[in-house]
């Protein structure tokens, strides 16, 4: 074997050992959700045994969950939701629903991504410039994280419904959900992106200076490489702050076809069908996991020809 | 071994403060004055803190005099530093881990505009150079700590500079290792007849390696001496030369001259 | 972040002041009926003429924020504390807490409205404690297991039991991911028990109070309590800051950086 | 009747904002586009739905849309903050909202509220519950715990709160569409007891379309154009009384997120809210106007009674002027509710 | 210097196999068999990745031999590891940074559960052997890299181990501070009278602080020459006289005959 082929060889064996890591890990997820499903199904039925005694444990429904079937619906008639349809005029069952309702949300979360992934880096590479703007600005990125998404989001419609008319295309009400979840992501984004822009080593940045490198090739063929561990690390943090932005956009936005709108709907109507907001809440947490996932399967992809263990979080 | 006249590093009396005026100021450079012939191989070599990687960097135009002059083949050292007239290779080798050995030898050809083609072939001649053919496509993680530095000392020359300024390119390394690249790197300058401004911490290494071991002392970095190294071609045996341990001996006592507690 | 803001005053007043001054004038000149953004000197107007109102709203959901958090940390660092003591629980919990953390836990809100009661402020408090519990436990389980291998030769070398290396090494060196996350989670604390009112509860907190102006058009007044509630956020962070430099008197100040990687 | 005019020309884009979620409440005007009423009268309208955050009159203000659905507070409010929107036909006559609590707990009048955790969900909706608890004189801030409600009727049903808001036609109906744990059957209505505000004074005017006020009087096309738009969507109003059951599909089909009987009943209740509108439909009573106007300024909610032209009648009397001379009935005299059987979950 | 005749560490055809049977399995040492006698000062010297970390690992039972037996004081070595009979230095001082000097060197003792004064007592006595009474409320990050493995020593002998076990302890530091921590060892050694296992790259620094360097050569480490060296009290001189350099040639020759390629 030559040298060439023994690297081949063992990065063949990492890539692998990784496939199987992550297959574990799949699998330990789901045997924790079946737990958790069980322990769901237990408390109830414990709760309920408390209930049925008439013994008036006071703890129950007030620091702990309430059991009865409108608070806590069995498992079983959650599972069971999935298949019914929710709404009269169709068979479409809550599956389907929840699918469609998904992929509309993660189509604004994505684009939602995408934007705060640019802005964000705008911002860092902003940043970059100068010590004093990097002072000056990022206080002010720190506060715009603690203005409650409910009151900006219907600004955002708005805005986003009124201002965008210069556009080629036809601007949607889903866009401006895209921009309230881009209003969460770009944070992550710009806050590891500045950083990892930081994380150049001095001694490469005064390598590229002796090639008279300009400022635009030390970014891209330096800085930007040298943070990418960073980026994706804030991009798995992105991708569950644009789900979250875009369900919270949906509901407060009133814009219709996605998780957080079904959400909404079903909690609306919520005594006249419990199992239907608890379904939906499983298919948004499950979104979300896969939307990590997908995350940090590209990362692997682009991570593994490097030495560093990928950053946690 | 040179006899060329041409001067390829001038520096005239040169000073370095760092942040004059302030608090934490510091004078790392005073009254410096050095010239460098081209073609040769001169070390700089001092404790700790003695602004041997300043020096270098001024004449890499990477930091700017606070007095005094620095030319390199006969123009500013900035102007040296855009027409690309060296190449610098650091302690820790500095390789980009994401990118494999090829591509790292071809970064500051790619900066400079090369076509992919052209860049191909001299990283393939550079591979041989310095013994890595079969190395091409591995990754730094992949090599140890020696086959990056020669790999580093590849991507200086890549552009075929002038002037090679190398900061304790071997700090890193075991001593057993440190030697062989020694050899190399000798080998290296006899092939190509770069200058080379070389800064280390080891007595061993600037006499096995120059011809001219540059002695500075700190606050503020001066020259304190500076050593001619006759010991003609270094073979193996020169390590265990009695010639080349009083040369050892010599710089020693030059630098101990100017400590006084560490 | 903090420790630079309270250094340099400067740029961030210059730069507040500067855009304070901006939106003003934009609005004043270019949409003098712009009402939706109103301007900075209205927002401050309403916040005055509402002020018991606000003070009131910033009370009742401000005893969720610190309840939550307090709950959330000392939820989250137990837990870390416990299962950095197994590796095995180490290796597959950590993980899973991580595909955990990408459940959009807001979603949970109208569940647990019905689990605990609309009135009862623990369905609120409840969101904010998971919100807050994924990153503490998350960077705390890393600070607690991230601990060099030397460190931990060393240790062994003087047969320390696991509770001495807990309290000498793993704690200490926790701390600084401890605190990134707090800082983290004192702004998700907010933004979780405002998005938490929203799905219903006592009427005097702020999120009623912002949704409910907002939805009669006073934004104003919305505004107003929105800079409440961001005044919040910011405090907890500025204190979250602060009680770091405090408890970890060994760090530099350029040191006490947030982002999600210590 | 202008019905022929647009018929094979181009149509005039409209955009009519909701106030609320697809449902029974908005039938008149889904059945109008369903029925090619707004295409005999040239106009192309499309129909924005609403949401918990979305405030009609800020769409409508920014331009977003040329009309809009809102309750007179609603739309108010934001007139006295500067929007220039105008009321130009008043469809609901009545106030659909109440205080729905258990029989057993003996509320039946505002007094019996105090003391008692009372639910709304605010954004207006809560202004005729403080001004009927004042009027009982009780003091909202110390009489009564005021509680932010969810869009769902479960904090009642669990006892977390005493009274609930609400809409007769919605959530009122939810309530009897859900099983009663302790008979295994629905909820019935004689299990609950309401505060109807109609009873108490201080009921206010609900649904009504809005306008543009300044592009009505610098506009003439526009101008021309809401009354072509109240003309159709009050025929549309019209349809639903006389065809309930086809209008009952047409809001079906409009994809509402409740079900079939859920739907029935609301489009009776909504019914029973227009019809008979005694001035003709759209019309408004200026009496109600007038008990509107002092309940919320002396609720504080405006801050004065509003400015001239905070209505005007001009246009709905074209309209319904329009629909008489094409032989529709705008009065609905023979109107009578009927009886709607809810079933579990609405569906 | 040393005439105890016993026997400190006896090491008797010891194997070392790292991962065995699985496809990363690791030689990292064979038949090894090394007897130190109490008061020597004994380096270990090989190419990187010999084995030497691994020997110096397994005499402090931080490791367990695969095959052969290691002994420790006439206990095996896990008795003598909780008997606190060895201090460890390492090439990263491993010093904690959220320690001042003085708890640092304070850590063992607290481990111990020495009391506040008896602890204070010891560590200024440290202080004063290592010549650092100046710095003992600085933290870490305020001193040099010598400053810091002097620390590093003051810990390993604040509990009065007989036995110091040092992995390239000067590794990290410039050759001039090297060398003036070198004569600073020796005089330590002196006071003290320890046996001390010293791991180092540097030939020069082996035969300047030791009686013995054993020479290891890798896969799998074996010791291949074991030289005595007997240049008499160590002074400044001793770098430049020629029975040093004979010395150095002697353990070169010993370690090239071993070695192949870098
Ligand atoms: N950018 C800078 N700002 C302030 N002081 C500096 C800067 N760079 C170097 N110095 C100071 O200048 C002096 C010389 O530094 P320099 O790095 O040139 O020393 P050196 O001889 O290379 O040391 P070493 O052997 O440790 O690499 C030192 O005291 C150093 O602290
Ligand atoms: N925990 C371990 N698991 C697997 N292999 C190991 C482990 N520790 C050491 N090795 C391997 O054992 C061999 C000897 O390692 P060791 O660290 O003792 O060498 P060393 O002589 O100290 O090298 P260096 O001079 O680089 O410190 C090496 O090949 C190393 O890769
Ligand atoms: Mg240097
Ligand atoms: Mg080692």
């Amino acid at each position: 074997m030559t040298r060439d082929e023994v690297a081949r060889t063992v990065r063949a064996l990492k890539r692998r050992e990784a496939v199987t890591k992550g297959g574990r890990r799949v699998v330990v997820l789901l045997v924790f959700l079946v737990l958790l499903a069980l322990a769901y199904t237990g408390y109830k039925a414990f709760g309920e045994s408390i209930d049925d005694a008439q013994t008036g444990w006071p703890v129950i429904g007030m620091v702990l969950p309430r059991t009865n079937d409108l608070t806590m619906p069995p498992m079983s008639d959650i599972v069971a939701e999935f298949a019914k349809p929710p709404q009269r005029n169709s068979d479409k069952p809550l599956a389907m629903f929840i699918l469609e309702a998904s992929l509309f949300t993660l189509r604004e979360a994505a684009l939602g991504f995408v934007f705060g992934v640019i802005l964000g880096l705008g911002i860092a590479i902003l940043l970059l410039r100068s010590t004093w703007i990097e002072r000056g600005v990022t206080p002010y990125l720190v506060a715009s994280q603690t203005v409650p998404l409910v009151a900006i989001a219907p600004i955002i419609v708005i805005w986003g419904s009124t201002s965008m008319g210069w556009l080629p295309f036809e601007w949607t009400k889903w866009m401006s959900v895209s921009l309230i979840a881009t209003f969460l992501t770009f944070f992550p984004v710009a806050m590891n992106g500045i950083k990892g822009l930081q994380s150049a080593d001095p001694a490469a940045m005064e390598l590229m200076r002796s090639y008279a490198a300009t400022r635009r090739q030390t970014l891209i063929r330096l800085q930007l490489p040298a943070s990418v561990p960073y980026l994706f690390a804030a991009f798995k943090i992105a991708a569950t702050a644009a789900i979250v932005g875009a369900i919270v956009g949906e509901i407060s936005g009133g814009v219709k076809g996605g998780l957080g709108r079904l959400i909404l709907d079903f909690a609306s109507r919520y005594t006249t069908g419990p199992p239907r907001l608890y379904a939906t809440v499983i298919g948004a947490a499950i979104l979300g996991i896969i939307a990590v996932g997908m995350v940090a399967a590209v990362e692997h992809v682009v991570l593994s020809e490097r030495r560093e263990e990928p950053l946690a979080l | 071994m040179t006899d060329a006249p041409r001067c390829a590093v001038a520096i005239t009396d040169v000073s370095k403060v760092f942040n004059p005026g302030r608090a934490n100021e510091v004078h790392a450079l005073d009254a410096i004055s050095l010239r460098i012939d081209e073609g040769a191989f001169v070390s700089l070599i001092g404790p700790s803190g003695c602004g041997k990687s300043t020096l270098l960097r001024l004449i890499g135009a990477l930091t700017h005099p606070t007095g005094g002059g620095v030319r390199v083949n006969d123009k500013s050292a900035d102007q040296a530093r855009l027409d690309r007239d060296y190449g610098m290779a650091f302690q820790t080798s500095g390789l980009f881990k994401w990118r494999s050995v090829t591509e790292n030898i071809e970064l500051p050809l790619q900066l400079m505009g090369w076509s992919k083609a052209a860049r191909r072939e001299r990283a393939v001649e550079m591979l041989e150079l310095v013994k890595l053919e079969e190395f091409a496509n591995h990754y730094p993680r992949e090599m140890s700590g020696g086959m990056r530095q020669r790999v580093a000392i590849a991507r200086a020359l890549s552009f075929r500079p002038s002037l090679l300024l190398m900061d304790e390119p071997f700090g890193a390394l075991d001593e057993m290792s440190r030697e062989h690249m020694q050899t190399e790197l000798l080998e290296i300058w006899k092939k190509t007849g770069k200058t080379i401004v070389f800064v280390t911490h080891s007595i061993p290494e600037a006499v096995f390696l120059s011809q001219r071991v540059i002695v500075m002392s700190p606050r503020p970095g001066r020259i304190t001496a500076d050593i001619n190294v006759d010991l003609g071609e270094r073979v193996f045996e020169t390590r265990e030369a009695p010639a080349f341990f009083e040369k050892i001996t010599e710089v020693r006592e030059a630098l101990r001259s100017e400590e006084g507690s560490a | 972040m903090i420790a630079k803001a309270l250094h340099g005053f400067g740029p961030a007043g210059v730069v507040g002041a500067g855009s304070l001054a901006f939106w003003e004038l934009s609005l004043l000149l270019i949409r003098p009926d712009g009402f939706v953004l109103p301007p900075p000197s209205a927002i401050l107007v309403a916040l005055f003429e509402n002020f018991d109102e606000i003070w009131v709203a910033t009370r009742s959901t401000g005893y969720i924020v610190i309840t939550g958090l307090i709950g959330g940390v000392v939820l989250g660092v137990a837990w870390a504390l416990l299962i950095s003591r197994f590796r095995l629980a180490n290796e597959t919990l950590t993980p899973l807490a991580i595909s955990l953390n990408a459940i959009p836990i807001i979603a949970l809100a109208p569940i647990f409205n019905a689990w605990f009661g609309l009135l009862s402020p623990v369905s609120n408090q409840a969101i904010v404690v998971i919100l807050v519990f994924f990153p503490v436990f998350i960077n705390t389980t890393k600070g607690l297991t991230d601990v060099g291998a030397t460190e931990l030769e060393l240790m062994r070398s003087y047969a320390a039991s696991s509770w001495q290396i807990a309290r000498t090494v793993r704690i200490p060196n926790a701390l600084p991911y401890f605190f990134t996350s707090l800082k983290i989670a004192s702004s998700l604390a907010v933004i979780g028990a405002i998005v938490a009112e929203y799905f219903g509860g006592r009427q005097d907190a702020l999120g009623p109070f912002i949704v409910q102006n907002a939805g009669l058009t006073r934004y104003t007044e919305a505004w107003a309590a929105v800079l409440a509630g961001s005044a919040m956020g910011i405090l907890l962070y500025l204190l979250s800051g602060v009680l770091e430099r405090v408890s970890m008197p060994w760090r530099p100040a350029s040191e006490t950086m947030g982002s999600w990687d210590p | 009747s202008s019905s022929d005019e647009g018929g094979s020309g181009e149509l005039t884009p409209v955009t009519l904002q909701l106030q609320w979620f697809t449902q029974a409440q908005f039938a008149g005007y889904f059945a109008a586009v369903d029925q090619g009423f707004y295409e005999d009268v040239g106009l192309d309208v499309t129909i924005l739905e609403g949401g918990v955050d979305i405030v009609p009159a800020t769409v409508l203000d920014s331009g977003a849309a040329d009309f809009a659905i809102s309750w007179v507070p609603r739309g108010l409010v934001p007139r006295e903050e500067g929007l220039n929107i105008t009321n130009i036909a008043q469809v609901f006559q009545r106030s659909a909202t109440l205080q729905v609590s258990f029989a057993d707990q003996g509320i039946n009048t505002p007094a019996d509220l105090a003391g008692r955790t009372v639910g709304n969900w605010g954004f207006g909706n809560e202004f005729e519950l403080l001004a009927g608890l004042r009027a009982a004189g009780l003091d909202p801030n110390v009489d009564v715990v005021l509680v932010q409600q969810q869009f769902d009727m479960l904090a009642l049903i669990s006892g977390d709160i005493d009274a609930a808001q609400a809409m007769i036609y919605n959530e009122y109906a939810q309530v009897l569409e859900t099983i009663n744990p302790d008979t295994g059957e629905l909820y019935q209505p004689e299990d609950l007891s309401i505060i109807d505000w109609n009873d108490f004074g201080t009921a206010m005017l609900q649904d009504a379309i809005w306008a543009d006020a300044d592009k009505l009087d610098s506009d003439a096309a526009y101008r021309e154009m809401a009354v072509k738009f109240v003309e159709a969507s009050l025929r549309g109003w019209a349809f639903c009384r006389d065809e309930f059951e086809k209008c009952a599909a047409i809001v079906l089909a409009a994809g509402p997120t409740l079900g079939e009987s859920h739907q029935r009943w609301q489009l009776n209740e909504i019914n029973n809210l227009i019809w008979p509108s005694a001035g003709g439909v759209g019309v408004m009573d200026k009496a109600l106007w007038d008990q509107t106007v002092s309940v919320a300024t002396s609720e504080q909610i405006l801050k004065s009674a509003p400015t001239d032209g905070a209505f005007r009648t001009d246009i709905v009397e074209e309209a319904i002027a329009n629909l008489k001379a094409a032989g529709i009935d705008v009065v609905g005299n023979g109107w009578s509710p009927k009886t709607i059987e809810l079933r579990a979950g609405g569906e």
